[in-house]
């Protein structure tokens, strides 16, 4: 068993989180450095297909098949909607926010964030600690049950709060009007979006094609991981750094919030996932898609559905309170505590 | 040469379907865009860029009738006053080469 | 300043070539590239994104004097014609710098 | 010997080609996946090289050198010629189709898909079949003949067809002034089309380093090659699907015929092929230069030379129809009849 | 909607920061930039592609109220005469949804 | 010890020296290949963490560790302002070349041309001879302090030469006015400039993560490294070709005396690096430092400093003289050089 002295150490000195600090001061220090966004696209693709094709050909070395699947898919459906929910209570009740973005708050933070979702898995292999390479696939099922969770209660929240002024206005007039039919595009649209669209097909890849015949891709897919995850994170470096720039007119309350909200998220999962049976390793990773929020599809989900919530409050919270959080104190917590749990 | 409206709008990237299908709506069935712009506005600086599509900007150029434009113009001033962008119209003479 | 027209012409990637040197051809000398323009027009959507270049669209702008403005509207027409595009022709002031 | 069911399963069920119809899948679900352009232009410059580095390598290790390569290379200069030709006619004879859309149908059919190429390699690779490396290299001594054959055709069809409507034509006039000029044009343009000038250069730089000196490169360009064919398959996917929507305008009877002329064209090749003396895996490869349809030289020409044929025809035959052919069913279909021959 | 000026300025791309602090220096707080712009001016070709900032041109666009772009041409003129570029005024009417 | 044909000919015919013909031979060919701009500045970053996480490797596992640099950080640095001070001398003197223009070149010449870096490692490898890692580490202690002189020079020039003119440029004036304030804010541009800023970073990097940790990801940067570079060198092989057609309207004299100076620079570095302790291998990266003529921080600083240069001048003499005489007989005469020195 690790100490979480040497976690944190090992994780802080890991290459791909010391490339996460390496973006950050490129802001600081006002350098040109950027990720072309071309080159940025295509290494989410590859890094959602690494994770996918692994996940898949585990799962079709499982006894169970798909089906030995089945019980933590609907695990982390639970999780999201749970946290979605507790999430937007707290956010109403303890820091006021108005219920458009309290809903798309607790959206991200009952979604996923893929980038907590890589660097757990890279932590872990830094350690040489093993895991279930399906975990990481569980993405899609706690993603949008969260999404559309949260949606449904800030839109209950903006209809208690001010009905007339939510009539006179034409958009969320018409959200209301249909709003029952958009729960199906809600759904669709957050497996169609192209990290989970990428993810969930490259899954089924790897379950056709079977680990033995997939050798050669695994190469590519896997032994390029470490090194593209480093090109990633100092993107995401440059991201939170200049998205937390912009939290400055926020209520200085949301960073406690945030990072409370993550780590009992976090830890919740690390017990449940442990009680059904994962490996620590493996809780880790289920931990990591439970404490993370999300800045990819909860912002395409929100515009359309909660118009009025600021994407500056729920994007800089994700990417400049939440991933930085989990990336250096979260993630080696949960693995203490899932250690120690499977002693 | 026949005389369009130039319509201009810079918009986020997530709300450039929007955009489109309100376009479509008023009868607009040519038009252009434009990905990978950065700048400034009232919401600060968007940086030029990023693999997360909503912290980009779009450019979107369409050139059509006075009255289209008209349409199009009160159809996304909603989703300007929610999310900001810029919308632009001015002349132009489109070349008729039918 | 300077009184220029703003010619402005979207048209398939590969005929890029063939625009320049029909601007080249009416004494134009100065002008710009923009690649990678999607949109929708009568010959349906193109795509933003291909590594086909026969399958996206590219903007090319030219601020000239009206007489070149002129005769590049009647070179690019026969092209305009057989594969589609966009060509508008706007006014605009030139800065004189020099 | 394999069993051409079990061909078709290790293809079917082979990571770039599920990812081809991954590709196709996200269009078809609306997907707003995409590979951005500039990864897809990087991801034909490494495929192109890859192959050509292989080849020049392996030519240079042959006996015979450079001139042991020029028997085949006349081979694949009277297969493009050969399959242009055919098709122009039965495209006009049978289809009715215009002297222009024919010619430029004719030239795709007559010339190479790179895809086709690519997934033909990829197979042979998981049914670990070797095959002749300087096969693929045969590339412009098929592509551009092909093409150069079909726009004869067309025009000489165009001519006769309407003389006095060609004449009233600017364009069409111009071209006819100065064909003959244009003639030389037309083979730069199509050696110097950047695909088959990093083929050609590779494949010249692969001859000077030879195969010892080559190791560490070859190691980058062999190894990614898998993955990165995914990635390029993914493009081609979605592609293929955006394309074929477009073909709804056009007589169905295309679909039959192309697909004919494809397994002609691939059938006939495994034959000659074989006879030449190519191993079972060569002559799939020649197979599938022979019998892919090319949609990225053909454009370019046919633009300049047979501005009146429609692109939508021309690249919605190539990409909707030929391709999934042969990447399916064509490919198996070659390698069986070709280890047949070689029994 | 507003009367606004539209400005564009074409300039390298090392010089968009110069060009920004004139910008912002004399009020102009909106501005869009596309990257990757390529033609041909009194310094000759500029390639499309190359991963040297120095070799590749922008593109700025600002719309704003005609003082403003009075002040901006004036702070501009000598950065175009060094460098090179273009900067064209045009008329525009800005959808004002607020 | 290699006989210097040997060098020559290994150098000639190894894969990144001939991709970069084969990008020479696109632009006269006028074939229509590019390196997409992402794609090319994707490579940059790549190439550059990888020499950075490499020598911070190494410098983690030297001896005296950091401390053992700092000479060379220092002698790097003389080296930078030596250079660039003698160009500029040479430049008004011999070429009777104006002082903007004297300076930008001169700064150019004194500052380094990271390709020429990238070359000398390939070189090194192909033929097997260690280096000390450490080396492409000075980057930034010659390139910066380079610029500076040559500022200090072009500018000390201008005022002299015209005392008048200068008083009524508006920019000029503005520059003189605050000349001292500019000069941090030089130094501050030269560490920030995004390939320096990775280079730098990725080293912190590899200093603290340490070589036996940082396997996975060297695997991935060292690996891919050869690889990489050959796509880079085709595109310096397109932008060396495009950029000499300019360079038509200044003196021819400008060519020998590039070479001059580049080859005078490369020598001594030779000497000074062996007498420092450097391996042959070592002392020709450091002779590749200071051979190498800059285009990317210089062109930066020299618009902002001495904008009356002009841009083709010193673009066209970087990429289309220097580097390519370095490539090709420059790093095969430092070679043999240092090894006849270390016997
Ligand atoms: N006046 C303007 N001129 C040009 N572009 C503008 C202007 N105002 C806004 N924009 C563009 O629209 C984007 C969003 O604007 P905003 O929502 O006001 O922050 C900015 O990042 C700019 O790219
Ligand atoms: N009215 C228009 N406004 C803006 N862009 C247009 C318009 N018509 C055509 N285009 C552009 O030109 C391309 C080709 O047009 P078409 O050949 O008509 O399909 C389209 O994909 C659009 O990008
Ligand atoms: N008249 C013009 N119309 C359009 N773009 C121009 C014009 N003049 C210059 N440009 C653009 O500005 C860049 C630099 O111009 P120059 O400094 O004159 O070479 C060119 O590469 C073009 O992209
Ligand atoms: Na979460
Ligand atoms: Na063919
Ligand atoms: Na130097």
């Amino acid at each position: 068993m690790y100490n979480i002295w040497d976690v944190m150490l090992t994780n802080f000195s890991s290459a791909p989180v010391l490339f996460f600090f390496l973006g950050v001061l490129a802001v600081i220090s006002k350098s040109d450095l950027s990720i072309p966004s071309d080159v940025g696209r295509g290494v989410v693709i590859f890094l959602m297909a690494s994770i996918g094709i692994r996940a898949g050909a585990e799962i079709a070395q499982m006894p169970g098949g798909v089906l030995a699947v089945l019980p933590f898919a609907l695990t982390a459906l639970l999780f999201g909607i749970t946290i979605a929910a507790a999430s937007y209570f707290l956010l109403v009740k303890l820091l006021h926010i108005d219920s458009a973005n309290a809903g798309a708050l607790a959206g991200s933070f009952g979604a996923v964030s893929s980038a907590t979702l890589m660097v757990s898995i890279s932590l872990l292999d830094s350690l040489g600690i093993t895991y279930e390479k399906f975990v990481p696939a569980l993405y899609p099922f706690m993603d949008s049950p969260a999404i559309i969770m949260a949606i449904f209660l800030g839109k209950w929240g903006i209809d208690r709060q001010n009905l007339a002024r939510a009539a006179s206005d034409p958009l969320a007039k018409d959200m209301k009007g249909n709003g029952r039919k958009k729960l199906g595009a809600i759904i669709v649209e957050s497996l169609t979006n192209s990290g989970v669209y990428v993810l969930l097909g490259s899954l089924v890849i790897g379950l056709i094609v079977g680990p033995e015949r997939l050798e050669r891709e695994m190469k590519f897919f896997y032994w390029m991981f470490r090194g593209v995850l480093c090109i990633f994170l100092l993107e995401m470096g440059i991201l939170a750094a200049s998205r937390l720039r912009e939290l400055k007119f926020v209520s200085p309350l949301i960073v406690p919030l945030a990072i409370l909200i993550s780590l009992a998220g976090g830890t919740l999962a690390v017990f449940v996932g442990t009680s059904l049976g994962l490996s620590p390793g493996g809780a880790v990773v289920f931990a990591a898609l439970a404490a993370g929020a999300s800045y990819v599809s909860v912002p395409a989900a929100m515009r359309v559905s909660l118009p009025e919530a600021n994407p500056s409050l729920y994007l800089g919270t994700a990417l400049g309170i939440t991933f930085p959080f989990n990336m250096s104190i979260g993630l080696p917590v949960y693995l203490q505590l899932a250690q120690y749990l499977a002693r | 040469m026949i005389k369009v409206k130039r319509v201009e709008i810079i918009a986020n990237c997530l709300d450039i379907r929007t955009v489109i299908k309100e376009m479509e709506q008023v009868g607009i069935d040519g038009y252009s865009v434009i990905r990978g712009v950065s700048g400034r506005g009232k919401h600060g600086k968007s940086r030029e860029e990023s693999h997360i599509d909503s912290m980009t900007s779009c450019y979107i150029m369409a050139a059509c009738p006075v009255e289209q434009a008209e349409a199009l113009i009160v159809a996304v001033t909603p989703l300007l006053k929610r999310f900001g962008g810029l919308c632009l119209v001015s002349d132009a003479l489109e070349v008729d080469f039918e």
